[in-house]
């Protein structure tokens, strides 16, 4: 088993654990979490793609490489902003929880 | 002469990697958040500085060199006023921040 | 591989941390801890460009922005202690999870052989950006049009979070106002790091085009010393409804979209650059979108509005 | 050289993981905000020992990157704690 699987393999595990977390955790701030711990999985799997497609001098492909780049800055954003509506959620009604309230 | 430079490197390499486990050691053994916290900012800042010391040994340049000794140095002048910021927080009572 | 093995187990150990920890202050450390490990992961990988921006995004500015959230967000903790789901729903979340993780493995256990890579053709193209990053050829170059649409992505990430700012703070300071002590620890950290950081952003941004680097790491890290500069009082939030602050958002996206527009004319498509001049045309984007990221990144950290402007 | 090098990297990892170990578990947070500083020099020396044996020498950058940055994490830690929840809300 080359290096590249390991890692691709640990990507894999990754984005289930962070899924299950995501299902799970009733507080929003958990599932953030888990929702960026996905993305380290994803963006390990791309990472993966590109390690394997390495020629022409590139210890990598330079495109996945690329794109993973514009994702991490990409789930910045989206994790700034559902924090944000989570603090105002809480601002709003003293609580931190999605939950059935009726 | 590059066998001479080897040695050196695996030598303050290995030393430093040594302080890094002393550094667990303590965080393991001392009994409260203040001498936990000495243990591991003294042990691991020293532990980096011999293997910057060793990579020194490695490097090709004077730019190279000089990147490397910054990163210690900054990790240090980092290392040295954050620690006073935890410790006024970890020590009940203490000074406000 | 020994050391990959390691490395694997231990990513997989701090994710588990991370999802399992009862306190969710707990749970944000190990997730800076996991965005540190996947940045070793990245330098394994032969992907150092990668590991730059997961150090400087992954585990530092989103690590500060949790602990923050977290930190407020504390006492709604035994509130939600409650409503955990019962143990059916949670076998059942985990054997959904189980299958998800095997289809993934099961893929990168096949993926085709030889790999598909377009590593070749950016070699081969490379010479014509007068880059020497390959990545950051196809970042401003073959794939400009990404960039150009994330920096917009950006700006309508912040104004989604701006406007969720109550109507008497609209236009007004973002976040709490931070006062220097002027002996304390903080104001002295501060005053240390954010030049030195400073520079250090400036150097990983210029030698973006012939290293990994780039705007995107060197941004994050200047964004990162103003967010600093604000916590330990040296500096207040700007009010969002400043001209100058506006101006300074939008110029990156601004001038990316006016340069790919002159493509038209000097090139024949949108975002061609001539070949003369294509490296002067890159940095001469790649500045304003520096600055432009660099103050997203800090607003966005620093929330929506919630002191009024002075009037 | 190189295989000692990233042996000597696994090595310390190795032991500023049994450090998270303890930091983790609490169960104080006083030891919690001890985790960018230990990560952060570990994390360094590792990434140090990684470019020299690998011949990456932008590893380095991403060292820099994360000394200026477990310090900007711990003092986001530090700013959280000296005023829990007195801001916003």
């Amino acid at each position: 088993m080359s290096e590249a699987t390991l890692y691709g393999l640990c990507g894999a595990v990754l984005v289930g654990l962070g899924l299950f977390g995501l299902i799970v955790h009733p507080q929003p701030l958990r599932k953030i979490l888990a929702f960026n711990l996905i993305g380290g999985g994803v963006f390990l799997l791309f990472g993966v793609v590109a390690r394997r497609g390495a020629a022409a001098g590139f210890g990598g492909d330079p495109v996945p490489h690329a794109l993973i780049i514009t994702g991490i800055v990409v789930a910045f954003a989206a994790t700034a902003l559902a924090i944000a509506l989570l603090l105002r959620l809480f601002q709003e009604t003293g609580r931190a929880t999605l939950g059935s309230d009726g | 002469m590059s066998l001479a430079l080897d040695a050196l490197t695996t030598l303050a390499v290995s030393v430093g990697a040594f302080f890094f486990l002393a550094g667990t050691v303590g965080l393991l053994r001392f009994p409260d958040a203040l001498s936990r916290l000495h243990a591991l900012t003294k042990a691991d800042n020293l532990g980096l500085g011999l293997v910057v010391l060793g990579l020194l040994f490695q490097v090709e340049g004077p730019f190279a060199a000089l990147k490397l000794i910054s990163v210690w140095l900054l990790t240090l002048l980092a290392g040295a006023t954050v620690t006073q910021l935890i410790a006024r927080t970890a020590r009940p009572g203490g000074p406000p921040v | 591989m020994a050391f990959d093995s390691g490395l694997a187990v231990l990513v997989l150990g701090v994710a588990v941390w991370t999802i399992a920890a009862r306190d969710t202050f707990a749970a944000v450390v190990g997730f800076v801890a996991y965005g540190l490990l996947l940045a070793l992961a990245w330098v394994r990988l032969a992907a150092p460009d990668v590991a730059l921006t997961e150090a400087a995004i992954g585990s530092g500015v989103t690590g500060g922005l949790l602990i923050g959230a977290s930190t407020r967000l504390r006492r709604t903790e035994t509130a939600a202690a409650g409503e955990e789901p019962g143990p059916t729903l949670r076998l059942a979340a985990a054997v959904l999870c189980g299958l998800v993780s095997a289809g993934l493995a099961a893929i990168v256990l096949m993926l085709p052989e030889p790999a598909p890579t377009l590593a070749p053709q950016a070699a081969a193209n490379i010479a014509a950006t007068g880059l020497g990053n390959p990545v950051t050829a196809v970042l401003m170059a073959y794939r400009a049009i990404d960039t150009l649409l994330e920096t917009v992505v950006l700006l309508l990430a912040l104004v989604g979070v701006w406007s969720l700012a109550p109507d008497r703070v609209w236009g007004g300071f973002p976040g709490p106002r931070h006062h220097a002590d002027p002996d304390g620890v903080l104001t002295f950290i501060a005053q240390l790091l954010v030049p030195l950081g400073i520079l250090v952003g400036i150097h990983i941004f210029w030698v973006g085009s012939v290293a990994p680097g780039g705007e995107f790491q060197g941004a994050t890290i200047l964004a990162a010393m103003w967010i600093l500069a604000m916590m330990a009082g040296l500096v207040d939030a700007p009010p969002v409804s400043r001209r100058w602050l506006r101006l300074l958002l939008i110029a990156g996206p601004a001038v990316f979209f006016a340069i790919g527009l002159a493509g038209f004319a000097m090139a024949g498509a949108f975002l061609a650059y001539p070949v003369e001049y294509a490296k002067l045309l890159i940095v001469t984007i790649e500045i304003p979108v520096t600055l432009s990221i660099a103050a997203t990144l800090a607003l966005l950290v620093a929330g929506p509005p919630e002191r009024a402007p002075h009037r | 050289m190189a295989d000692f090098l990233v042996a000597a990297a696994g090595f310390v990892l190795a032991t500023v993981a049994l450090g998270l170990v303890r930091i983790l578990r609490g169960p104080g947070d006083d030891d919690r905000i001890m985790a960018p500083q230990l990560l952060g020099t570990g994390g360094i020396a590792a990434l140090l020992l990684l470019a020299e044996a690998m011949r990456v020498p932008a590893a380095v950058d991403a060292a820099l990157i994360l000394a200026l940055l477990a310090a900007f994490v711990s003092a986001a830690f530090v700013k959280g704690f000296a005023r829990p929840g007195a801001d916003g809300a």
